[in-house]
């Protein structure tokens, strides 16, 4: 164990304090993700036509991302973390976007 | 192009013979062929370019001559060049190979069309005549074809090296590819995509005929029962007739003149009737109810083989009048009566 | 030394030189020292034999293809036997090959040490992912013992699912556990890369080999499991029959190929990047000069490994993909082949006003360039939408990954092999019999794979086991070539193992190079770096190095 | 392949030491890192990067769902409306809990408390069970409505579901058919699903035991941190798995 302590690790953008969440938060955060779940099913029997499938996307992306910032301590952590989030989520819909813009453009016909 | 037709001749004679090239034996092969010279003369100018500097620094600047190398850290207009002229180089290729493309998928309008089903491990072509050919293709000279396709099995891929063409030929979903045969010969049919055991036995030989010869090929091979009429009798057999008797009071839409109309689906949708929405409809009929019917129709799916749904489409595409629909009503009735009229061909 | 030799080569007083007393190597002694490691290097060495063992198993199938091919009937094995022989050809040497090669053994070996840390950040997922490789491997061999698989490395559907009866899973399940080997492997090398940097090493101040590293890690992290999932399905689809991929129930076979196609273009970047890091520090090396616009080859790395993503459909441009959709995945085709050939340009331009000299790893680095050159401009021609329609599914595909895949990446793996084997191992290897090697290669390729290009565009199918007699001329010259590149192949491995005991010894920086690796000893020890270096220099920074040079000398003197 | 996110976590060699400060070197601590720290912050990490490859496993077969639902929208209709809401929102309900004691669990080891954060390990472990058990209860259903894709896939009730007492729209034989590509769909993604919760359970079972040892209560924290990522990452999923298998259209046909 060398008794070096390496400066960049510690200053650099790629850092971040370890930061403990509260048990309050926590609540907070579960009553939400509670009261949301609540939300999308009375909305599902709702008849708001092709908003259906859009509120209910939606709020479980809401739901997904709180999940991600507070209990997977995202919003406290370094840029880094962040960023590899991010990236998960854009090659994701790069997959989806690309391979749809197949599928959709199929139904256009043959020129 | 203009170049000396002596001086082409020769060119091309040169190049059959050191057999670097295929022949050039459709329209588009020249034009493909333009693409590939173009594309071959900037690798080799590349590849030239790269080999010079390459060839060049290492004998400028090897150790006994140059003990001493002068740090350089880069120059963003040297960097700059070879990004800039790549693209451009690039895109110029992006967009004759677009234009090629199109060239190559973009059936003329007046194409003849022939009909092909692929399966492990043969080419089975359907003539709308009536004439059936396995592992070959006769076509005739100067006339554009259009071949409409699909698998009964696996992918393949339907190939024709010297006419450049090359086309997937997909299980469940009609593609087609077109060509204009130009020279008179026998040429090679592959199939390109592997496909199992006998992949390497899926050829065949696509055969170019004079009109003449051509004329006299067809009258010579024909079954006696075009497409249409085999399909009629198939509409009638499967009890087709009963929902689509053309009668207004029918359950089914009438069909006559139905191939190549703009259609109004129940879903809101508007379609073009091509061959693929009429093959589709048989098998998946709930995704195509035409509006103002019932989506009572049962599906086909695997009780009609590919050449059936051919036959079908076929039948489909040549009731345009009337007069067929009532033909239709006859042999219906008559059931199982060899149809009285002509097998309409398509030109 | 004299200014006017025509080698940089600076070995120790061969009577007097001895190998260091403690290295990663003789650290600890017993098999099961080696077998339960942690240590990169050492995992590393492991590697390097396992895949050397795998490239030997694909080779011996390609010679067997090649055989088969010199006439036009199917005369040496049945059409089933050579399907299977084609299969697995592409199966071990992408998946067990192709993939690992350099990432797995180069680096995993340098990786740590360029950065300056004392190992990977994960030693025991590194050794997991060894063990994967086995697991993987032996699964696949296990498919060929038993009787064979013919699907192709591409495992098409429906031909894989329902129209095959070769075991299609077992096969399936091997790649899809090589596939976590591999997404360990760089998981281990993004974490370490921003993790693990010795003190003063910031991001431009890596050598460009651990760039393309990033890169590569980048494409596996995120490609590999849709190739996983993809690969399920299909096992699902075979034993169950659930219709995702099956027109008659409702399925699209080419969501199969987009999947499919989503991992496996990227996998050519993933094989071909790490060869490119390679490329990089063996030309500089040579040339004693940095790398010409270094940021340019890093993002260009960078580039590559995102516009990657963006281009899988030029696979399917014949296979009823919508036109537009088409379109769109040839201009970005197009983009993607930017980047390559600004680093070929930057390579050259290296050598401008360097001082060259020409040792194996060199050599093989100008094979690369050449290759890769024709390689990569055949990749336009495939991209131009017009012109895939005649040439892919033809030999003309074969030739130009193969121009790629061996006549870069595995041009780039000898060279870094040749490069780093006095630092792996302590000891040179012969060069005379190593340049005879890397231009027996040179030439075999050429031969191999050049007559495919001719062939392809006369239209001869690729995976046929029988073709037309007009294709035999290209076809014998094409064996023939593969006989002399078999050769250029079996020469390294005998004379490499020579060198192990016979070889001279190399001191701690033969080829004075600067990258963090070559100033330690070597072999290394287990810990790399007696105490953390600090670093103050950019990459590939000569005068630093003289300097310091210099400076040793006034202090031993 | 789960299993090795055990591996994810550097491990110990030796029992714990109580270490009293975050400065005192921990006997968790590997050799080539130079500060527990910079371990801590490179393990966070690697488990962030193995779950970019979860997103795109799942991403797979997430669009696989979005092109068939497309394409056959009433079939999907028809067969999410065969799933139980009030079994679904109380699986995600048990979900979502289980998740949430899953984090105090985390907290309850950074702030060094071994009851606790063995309590609330157990409580976690206990509503992914439940979740489990519930999902049987599902499956079975299923199984005894022959609703498993395969050969003895049963689509009467699609075609003519008012002689089942449903209200549905009954489907043509040919739209019937692809129910089954819906039933596949929903036993691939949830059965991917649960398999991860098994595998999370299991090695919930190894941090209780590693728990009650007092190995985590000394400001050695990452394996609990990351294996709590892996969990909510597992909740994410079934996050937007519930509406869209079990919510795709639940009002009355206008």
């Amino acid at each position: 164990m060398s008794e070096y302590h390496d400066p960049s690790n510690v200053v650099n953008p790629e850092h971040a304090d370890h930061h403990i969440v509260t048990p309050v938060t926590y609540g907070i955060v579960f009553a939400t993700l509670l009261i949301f779940t609540g939300i999308t099913v009375a909305a599902a029997f709702k008849n708001l036509g092709i908003l259906n499938p859009v509120v209910a996307l939606a709020i479980a992306c809401t739901k997904g991302v709180i999940v991600i910032l507070f209990f997977m301590h995202v919003k406290y952590q370094s840029k880094l973390v962040k960023l590899t989030v991010a990236s998960g989520f854009f090659t994701f819909l790069v997959l989806i976007t690309m391979t749809l813009s197949d599928y959709v453009s199929r139904a256009w016909g043959l020129w | 192009m203009h170049i000396s037709p002596v001086l082409w001749q020769f060119l091309v004679k040169w190049l059959n013979a050191s057999a670097l090239f295929p022949r050039e034996a459709s329209t588009i092969a020249p034009y493909a062929d333009a693409l590939y010279f173009f594309l071959l003369l900037i690798t080799v100018v590349g590849l030239t370019f790269v080999g010079c500097l390459i060839f060049g620094f290492a004998i400028r600047y090897r150790k006994e001559k140059h003990p001493i190398a002068i740090q350089v850290e880069g120059s963003t207009l040297l960097e700059a060049t070879w990004t800039i002229i790549p693209l451009a180089l690039f895109l110029i290729v992006f967009v004759w190979g677009a234009l090629l493309y199109f060239r190559i998928y973009n059936p003329p309008t007046n194409a003849m069309n022939i009909y092909i089903v692929g399966k492990q491990w043969m080419w089975k072509a359907e003539h709308p005549g009536g004439q059936h050919e396995i592992n070959a293709l006769h076509v005739p000279m100067g006339r554009p074809v259009q071949l409409t396709m699909i698998s009964q099995d696996v992918f393949h891929s339907f190939s024709i090296p010297d006419f450049r063409v090359k086309r997937e030929v997909i299980p469940g979903r009609y593609s087609t590819v077109w060509f204009n045969a130009t020279t008179p010969g026998t040429y090679h049919i592959f199939c390109t995509q592997y496909c199992g055991t006998n992949h390497s036995a899926m050829i065949g030989e696509v055969t170019v005929l004079s009109p003449d010869d051509y004329e006299k090929w067809t009258q010579q091979s024909t079954s006696g029962t075009s497409l249409a009429q085999n399909g009629e009798r198939l509409f009638a057999s499967m009890g087709c007739n009963a929902c689509h008797s053309g009668s207004a009071a029918a359950r089914g839409p009438n069909l006559a003149g139905v191939y190549g109309s703009k259609l109004q689906l129940t879903n809101g949708s508007q379609v073009l009737v091509n061959d693929a929405y009429l093959r589709d409809s048989i098998l998946n009929p709930s995704q195509h109810i035409t509006a103002g019917y019932a989506p009572i129709m049962p599906t086909y799916q695997g009780q009609i083989s590919e050449d059936g749904l051919i036959d079908l489409v076929e039948y489909i595409k040549s009731m345009q009048s009337n007069y067929r629909v009532q033909q239709t009503l006859t042999t219906s009735e008559s059931n199982q009566a060899a149809p009285t009229t002509p097998g309409v061909v398509k030109p | 030394m004299s200014a006017t030799s025509s080698t940089i080569l600076n070995l120790p007083d061969q009577r007097t030189a001895t190998l260091p007393k403690r290295t990663y190597i003789n650290n600890e002694d017993g098999l099961l020292s080696w077998l339960f490691t942690g240590d990169h290097k050492r995992i590393a060495i492991l590697y390097l034999i396992s895949i050397t063992f795998f490239f030997f198993i694909g080779g011996a199938f390609a010679g067997l293809i090649r055989l088969e091919l010199l006439t036009p009937q199917g005369d040496l094995m049945a059409s089933d036997t050579y399907n299977k022989m084609f299969s697995m050809h592409g199966i071990i040497m992408v998946f067990l090959f192709l993939v690992p090669s350099v990432p797995a053994t180069l680096g995993n070996f340098l990786m740590p040490i360029m950065l300056g840390a004392k190992d990977l950040a994960f030693p025991k997922i590194n050794l997991l992912s060894w063990y994967l490789y086995w697991l993987g491997g032996i699964v696949v061999l296990g498919a060929l013992v038993l009787g064979g698989v013919d699907t192709g490395w591409t495992f098409t559907t429906p031909l894989s699912t329902h129209y095959l009866n070769t075991h299609v899973v077992t096969a399936a399940t091997g790649v899809f556990i090589l596939g976590f080997s591999s997404i360990f492997t760089g998981l281990n090398f993004i974490v370490t890369i921003h993790r693990m940097r010795a003190p003063g090493m910031t991001w431009f101040r890596m050598p460009l080999f651990v760039w393309s590293h990033y890169a590569a890690s980048i494409l596996m992290v995120l490609g590999t499991p849709v190739l996983a999932i993809t690969l399920t399905l299909v096992a699902l689809e075979r034993l169950v029959g659930i219709g995702v991929f099956d027109p008659t129930k409702g399925g699209d076979p080419l969501l199969f190929q987009h999947l499919f196609w989503f991992y496996s273009h990227p996998a050519v970047y993933i094989m071909i990047l790490p060869g490119m890091g390679v490329i990089s520090e063996v030309i500089s090396t040579f040339s004693r000069k940095r790398v010409f616009g270094y940021t340019a080859v890093a993002f260009s790395s960078v580039a590559i490994a995102l516009f990657g993503f963006f281009v899988w459909a030029h696979h399917m441009f014949i296979m009823g993909v919508s036109n537009y959709s088409a379109l769109v995945f040839s201009l970005l085709t197009m983009l993607v082949a930017v980047p390559s050939a600004i680093k070929t340009f930057n390579w050259a331009f290296t050598m401008q006003k360097g001082s060259i000299t020409f040792e194996t790893p060199m050599l093989y680095a100008f094979g690369f360039l050449g290759l890769f050159t024709i390689g990569g401009m055949t990749g336009v021609f495939l991209g131009a939408l017009g012109m895939d329609i005649h040439l892919t599914e033809t030999y003309f595909i074969v030739a130009h990954f193969h121009f790629v895949m061996v006549g870069g990446m595995l041009m780039a793996f000898l060279a870094g092999i040749h490069f780093w084997w006095p630092k792996m191992t302590g000891r040179m290897y012969p060069e005379s019999l190593s340049k005879l090697a890397a231009v027996t290669t040179f030439i075999g390729f050429n031969l191999t794979f050049l007559p495919q290009f001719i062939l392809g565009y006369l239209g001869m199918p690729r995976r046929y086991h029988a073709y037309p007699p007009e294709f035999q001329v290209l076809n014998v010259l094409s064996t023939a070539g593969a006989t002399v590149l078999g050769v250029g192949y079996m020469l390294p491995l005998l004379y490499l193992a020579w060198s192990l005991k016979y070889g001279a010894i190399a001191g701690n920086n033969p080829w004075q190079a600067t990258g963090l690796e070559w100033q330690i000893q070597s072999p290394p020890i287990t810990e790399n770096f007696i105490e953390i270096p600090i670093v103050d220099h950019e990459a590939y920074d000569y005068e630093w190095l003289e300097h310091k040079t210099a400076q040793e000398v006034t202090t031993v003197g | 392949m789960d299993n090795t996110i055990v591996a994810t976590h550097p491990h110990t060699h030796e029992t714990a030491v109580a270490a009293e400060h975050e400065h005192v070197a921990l006997p968790q601590h590997r050799h080539h890192f130079e500060t527990p720290e910079q371990q801590r912050e490179a393990g966070t990490f690697g488990m962030w990067l193995f779950l970019l490859t979860e997103i795109m496993f799942f991403g797979g077969l997430f669009f696989a769902y979005l092109l068939y639902r497309n394409w056959y929208n009433p079939a999907f209709v028809a067969a999410s409306n065969q799933l139980s809401i009030p079994l679904g929102t109380a699986n995600t309900a048990i979900l979502i809990s289980s998740g949430f004691f899953m984090a105090l669990a985390v907290w309850a080891a950074e702030v060094r408390k071994k009851s606790l954060l063995v309590i609330f390990l157990v409580l976690t472990t206990l509503f992914g069970l439940a979740f489990l058990g519930i999902k049987y209860f599902e499956y079975k259903e299923k199984w005894d409505k022959n609703h498993i894709p395969g050969q003895n896939f049963d689509v009467r009730e699609f075609v003519n579901p008012h002689a089942y007492g449903l209200k549905e729209e009954p489907l043509a034989p040919d739209m019937a058919q692809k129910t089954q590509v819906f039933f596949f769909l929903y036993f691939a993604m949830t059965g991917m699903h649960a398999l991860h919760m098994i595998i999370g359970i299991v090695l919930l079972f190894w941090l209780m035991w590693r728990a009650n040892r007092g190995e985590f209560s000394a400001g050695y924290v990452a394996p609990i941190e990351n294996f709590g990522l892996y969990w909510h990452f597992v909740d994410i999923v079934w996050i937007f798995l519930f509406p869209l298998l079990y919510l795709i259209n639940r009002h009355p046909v206008s």
